[in-house]
């Protein structure tokens, strides 16, 4: 993703630019329904099971849930304010905003660490010690959905921050000028926080009202 | 985008999640999924329109955003619409562990 | 400047790592063409061995496993790594920057690593299927696949996945390809009906192919630690699995046929010299087949267990997608119509591409009617009726692009006259194996059996008999298309008088495409009397 | 060798109206095959290049063609999709007094039991002219069970019962071929269907010998797998009778109703903590992974067997 250079297929820097910032929504579409695949599969198993998949979802802990959300919700704010400032043309203001991006990127994974921990300890782990005799197998498929859905954001957030620590390497030590690459790894932290956003009703606050 | 807007967008999000959280412990019935539900569109499209900067995108990268929820739709629909007409009832299978 | 004749995309530079670390989409193409070719390959040796073991009622060459083995690697080499990347990799990749008058895709780099991607999802496949094989079929429908099956079924599946990544950034860089980088005047009704139709396929490679990566990961999950989420161990549903798969696999479907109908659009006018019929029902078609056709992937599941209202729903919605299929060939025999047509080989095989077309589409009609279906799901009748639109349709058009554009590709004329056997040989030899099977179908037979009853055998001696001229017809382009390349005589920057801008440039085009990018002034297939009006002027 | 043969046995009179739906379809494919081909070899006779017919300029009002042959195709697609579904249907709607069958598909071999509690495999004995319901299950994978001659088929899906019915009016002897995948001897599960008259059916459950009937049976293991210390009047723990249950309404404990058919049974027998009756406690232990469906098949047909008497012989 050369900023200032032109790639040889395009006319224009405006071309160019228009051009990545739509690949990257392509793409945002084709991780839309990855995640939603699943998302389909928990509202047929929601409506298949009845009250059982919705009692199982008790057992996930909502206040650590609910943290989470705030801290990833903050994050995403510290990532748009990166991408206003950078490309505002400042350099230290971005490198400080994507390392808060990032911080509260990593503090998320680490809560949602200790959240596994906790699920192991009260034997909610399925093919690792999913106590079947006491839970039901219907809430062992809840939790293979959880673990399923909940790993699969980690992974993405891990390659998010990632990204987000060689950016501000990269804009501190002034390699990366204003332009694309800022943008588009904002809006791939975004898409991961939206992730979430539908993540956290489905798993957390089901089956809570009763 | 101002560092307002964001501040503005920050904080709707977050009471927002309050909200959705606090809900949640009302006994509404089904109705509470699709509050939650609600609130997690709500606190979508502020993160969509504003840090993803739907809001001054041109039309085709906001047709390109909506295609992959429109296509999801089809097929939470149509794939629920099979689970409520189903007549058979679910049994387990011998358990084989 | 005027560059020789002889500098051109293939010889601008040399050795094999100016290949293998290419970004041009024209070597990619190539390159594609290469897999291709080879996949192609391993799916046909693994047909030949099923026909030969149908001859009798009896296994003859292996035990059932050994059989099992086989048609499941007939199905997941020719679906994943022929017919899916088929027309879009090759042609797609070679043409659509041609057609659209740019000098590359959006994204050379990405398209590059589609390929490598490609590659090591086969080689991952090839090698579960060489060290022990996959008896599951290409569907690995649960609970079977995960608790009964035997043999390398993680490492394919895998394979498959990372084959699916290839697929999803293939259709990425396609449909930004085309929105970004067209050239000066081209606008949306002046391009070719190829480029709306890749457009089309790209749409459900990025929209489908995700689904089908979750369904195979969480498939993978549940076989590597034994746990349950679609077998019913645990109370899960079996049929949800099928959802998932199909909403992804019958898309797939279009994935393979909507490129033909591409080529077949292109072929149909260039050889009538006249302008395509209804261009604008035939586009708008292509993106209807792409949209409807994720409505219908429960035609698949009638007699699974579904419930019944979504049943009618699914067969509704089912014959809803063949209207556009049907308009698509109207338009194409209205094209014909008071035209001047010429019978060169990518014309014939054109016209072998809209009457087994056609002949599938209308099977799928009688399977879209339910208490047909209830019948004849799960026999040979399905069998016949999607190798009528997967090989009669998707690898007659195939070829038919092959043909067109190979004077393009290479630069070289090929032998019209074994061109033109060669595709009147394919026509008979597929409809002598395929049309004995619709007849099997409704007697009967279900698909995937070594064995059956004796009765059946006739039909089967007669399928298998037209397989192996099947395979002389498509064994023969091999041997005349090398030929070509060594021996044929160069052909013209446009041999066939085709509008078009692909055509305008040298042949084989220059590294750049186009010495200048040129501005488009006219629509598509602008012929008069049989012969093209110039579609672009220069600067 | 075995001649050409074309088409095969109808036994049924539901086979016959398929019979007809897909001829139908076949007339109407052929006439549209053929218009197909007509036209493509008039046009490209006529208009070969270098003929000298008349060519008029290129028409302009493309689109009367367009929405004509559009209305057309939808119009008779529509029809099409409304007649094979209302076939359909009457599939899905067995008549009341049925005789009922209970089949296991496992790895590879159909397993049935009929009502008397004659049992046989890869085969299965039905007399001429009644109606016969089959209620199926399956061990371990899917399984499609499939009669060519009656134009029926179900996939059989492990973890719940399928049904399915027929009434055969030829005498004979069918094909029964499994249709899903299922496996090493997937080819080899099946057998024939045995479509009998009355007395020579009478005559072949005369000759499987006298076992106990299949609600006998039941009974027998209703008492040995505890059921009855709980189900029966003075039993330890209050629940529910059986006694007339089957087939009417149950209020469950979440308010909801269900209907105590051989799912809701054998549901409670596998799974009773999902569907509790109202008014009772969750206290019924689990008979998951204790009982053979061969057995589950057993319990079902005696508590159908003390229900309220079906109208009719069975």
């Amino acid at each position: 993703m050369a900023e200032e250079t032109l790639g040889f297929q395009y006319s224009t820097l405006q071309q160019e630019r228009e051009t990545v910032t739509l690949g990257m929504w392509a793409f945002l579409a084709t991780e839309v329904l990855f995640f939603g695949a699943l998302i389909a599969a928990y509202f047929s198993y929601r409506i298949w099971f009845g009250a059982e998949f919705i009692a199982a979802a008790k057992m996930t802990k909502v206040a650590l849930g609910t943290a989470n959300t705030a801290v990833l919700l903050t994050s995403s704010a510290c990532m748009a304010m990166a991408v206003t400032t950078h490309e505002a043309g400042s350099r230290r203001a971005p490198v400080l905003w994507l390392t808060a991006t990032a911080l509260l990127g990593l503090s998320f994974v680490v809560i949602k660490g200790t959240e596994w921990f906790l699920e192991y300890q009260e034997h909610l782990v399925p093919a690792l010690n999913f106590d079947l005799a006491r839970h039901g197998g219907v809430a062992e498929i809840f939790f293979i959905f959880y673990f399923c859905a909940t790993g699969l954001h980690a992974l993405h957030l891990l390659i998010g921050i990632c990204l987000v620590c060689w950016l501000a390497f990269a804009i501190g030590t002034g390699r990366l000028k204003p332009g694309s690459t800022t943008r588009l790894i904002g809006l791939y932290w975004h898409f991961v926080d939206i992730v979430w956003i539908f993540l956290f009703p489905l798993i957390y606050l089901a089956g809570r009202n009763g | 985008m101002s560092a307002g807007t964001i501040c503005r967008c920050w904080l709707a999000l977050l009471i927002l999640l309050a909200l959705t959280t606090g809900s949640a412990f009302i006994p509404l019935g089904t109705a509470n999924l699709f509050v939650s539900l609600g609130i997690a569109v709500t606190k979508a499209l502020i993160v969509l329109l504003f840090f993803m900067e739907l809001k001054t995108s041109s039309a085709l990268v906001r047709v390109f955003a909506a295609a992959g929820f429109f296509w999801l739709m089809i097929m939470i629909a149509l794939t629920t619409a099979d689970y409520t007409h189903r007549t058979d009832q679910r049994v387990p299978l011998d358990q084989v562990r | 400047m005027h560059a020789p004749r002889s500098q051109n995309y293939l010889n601008a530079t040399v050795g094999i790592r100016s290949w293998l670390l290419t970004t041009d989409h024209k070597r990619i193409a190539l390159l594609y063409f290469a897999g291709i070719t080879f996949f192609f390959l391993i799916g046909g040796i693994a047909a030949t061995l099923i026909r030969l073991e149908l001859i009798t009622p009896q296994p003859d060459l292996g035990s059932p496993d050994f059989y099992n083995r086989l048609f499941t690697m007939h199905g997941i080499i020719m679906v994943w790594f022929f017919l899916i990347p088929s027309i879009p990799t090759t042609m797609g990749n070679f043409m659509i920057p041609l057609m659209i008058g740019a000098r590359d895709l959006a994204f050379p780099r990405l398209n590059l690593l589609s390929w490598y991607l490609y590659i090591a999802g086969g080689l991952i496949t090839i090698a579960a299927l060489l060290l022990g094989g996959v008896d599951t079929g290409w569907t690995f429908y649960e609970p079977y696949s995960t608790f009964y099956a035997t043999g390398y079924l993680i490492l394919a599946v895998f394979g498959i996945f990372v084959a699916g990544f290839s697929s999803i950034l293939t259709g990425l860089n396609f449909i930004v390809t085309v929105h970004k980088l067209r050239a000066p005047g081209m606008t949306w009704y002046r391009l070719p009906v190829f480029v709306w139709s890749t457009y089309a396929t790209s749409l459900i490679l990025v929209l489908a192919t995700p689904v089908l990566a979750m369904t195979l990961l969480m498939l993978l999950a549940e076989r590597v630690l034994h746990v349950g989420i679609f077998s019913p161990q645990l109370g899960g549903d079996p049929l949800l699995f099928q959802h998932m798969f199909w909403f992804y696999s019958h898309p797939a479907v279009y994935i393979m046929i909507l490129p033909s109908m591409g080529v077949i659009s292109e072929v149909v006018p260039c050889f009538s010299g006249k302008p395509l019929f209804g261009y604008y029902f035939v586009v708008w078609c292509s993106i209807a087949i792409a949209a409807i056709g994720f409505l219908v992937w429960g035609h698949h599941m009638f007699v699974a267990g579904m419930s019944l209202y979504a049943s009618l729903a699914f067969s509704f919605l089912s014959y809803l997608v063949a209207v556009p299929s049907a308009i698509k060939v109207f338009n194409w025999v209205a094209t014909m119509h008071e035209g001047w047509i010429r019978f060169d080989a990518p014309m014939l095989y054109a016209f072998g591409f809209i009457g087994l077309f056609t002949i599938g589409g209308l099977t799928g009609l009688m399977l879209a009617a339910l208490a047909v279906d209830v019948h004849v799901t799960d026999t040979y009748f399905v069998v016949a009726h999607f190798h009528y639109i997967m090989v009669g349709g998707a690898v007659m058009g195939f070829f038919a692009g092959l043909h067109y554009w190979w004077p393009k590709i290479s630069g070289r004329l090929y032998p019209d006259y074994w061109a033109r056997f060669a595709a009147i040989l394919a026509f008979f030899g597929f409809n002598l194996t395929f049309f004995p099977q619709f007849i099997l179908g409704y007697l009967g037979m279900p698909r995937r059996y070594q064995s059956y009853p004796p009765e059946f055998q006739i039909w089967n001696v007669l399928s298998s008999a037209g397989a192996s001229i099947l395979a002389v017809g498509y064994a023969l382009p091999l041997f005349y298309l090398a030929w070509s390349i060594l021996k044929g005589p160069r052909a013209s920057a446009d041999p066939w008088g085709a509008t078009g801008l692909e055509w305008t440039t040298s042949s084989p085009p220059p590294t750049e495409n186009f010495p200048k990018i040129p501005t488009v002034i006219r629509p598509p297939y602008q012929y008069d009397q049989g012969v093209p009006c110039v579609q672009s002027k220069d600067g | 060798m075995h001649g050409f043969p074309w088409w095969p046995p109808t036994a049924s009179a539901y086979a016959t109206r398929v019979n007809f739906l897909f001829s139908s379809l076949l007339i109407i494919a052929a006439l549209t095959v053929g218009l197909v081909i007509f036209l493509l070899a008039f046009f490209a006779t006529k208009y070969r290049h270098g003929s000298n017919a008349v060519r008029h300029q290129p028409t302009k009002k493309t689109w009367r063609w367009e929405v004509g042959w559009t209305t057309a195709s939808l119009l008779i697609f529509v029809g099409l999709a409304v007649w094979g579904g209302e076939l359909y249907v009457h599939l899905y709607n067995p008549p009341p007094n049925a005789m009922q069958i209970f089949i296991v598909g496992k790895q590879w071999m159909w397993k049935a039991q009929h009502p008397g509690g004659q049992r046989e495999i890869d085969e299965l004995h039905v007399p001429v002219d009644e109606d016969v319901r089959l209620v199926m299950a399956s061990q371990d994978v899917i399984h499609s069970f499939f009669v060519p001659a009656l134009r029926i088929k179900q996939d059989v899906v492990p973890g719940r019962y399928e049904t399915m019915w027929f009434r055969a009016d030829k005498v004979g002897r069918y094909h029964l071929f499994c249709a899903e995948y299922c496996g090493t001897d997937h080819a080899h599960m099946g057998g024939w269907i045995y479509v009998m008259s009355p007395r020579d059916f009478a005559d072949w459950l005369q000759a499987q010998g006298g076992q106990q009937t299949l609600a006998a049976q039941g009974e027998r293991l209703f008492r040995s797998y505890g059921c009855s210390g709980c189900h029966e009047p003075g039993g330890t723990v209050r629940a529910p009778s059986l006694e007339g249950v089957f087939g009417g309404p149950v209020p469950l404990s979440d308010g909801s109703v269900v209907t105590a058919d051989e799912h809701y049974i054998r549901d409670s027998i596998l799974n009773p903590q999902a569907q509790v009756a109202a008014g009772y406690q969750p206290v019924m232990p689990t008979f998951a992974g204790q009982i053979s469906e061969d057995d589950l098949a057993k319990l079902v047909a005696y508590i159908e067997s003390i229900g309220p008497k079906r109208s009719g012989a069975r």
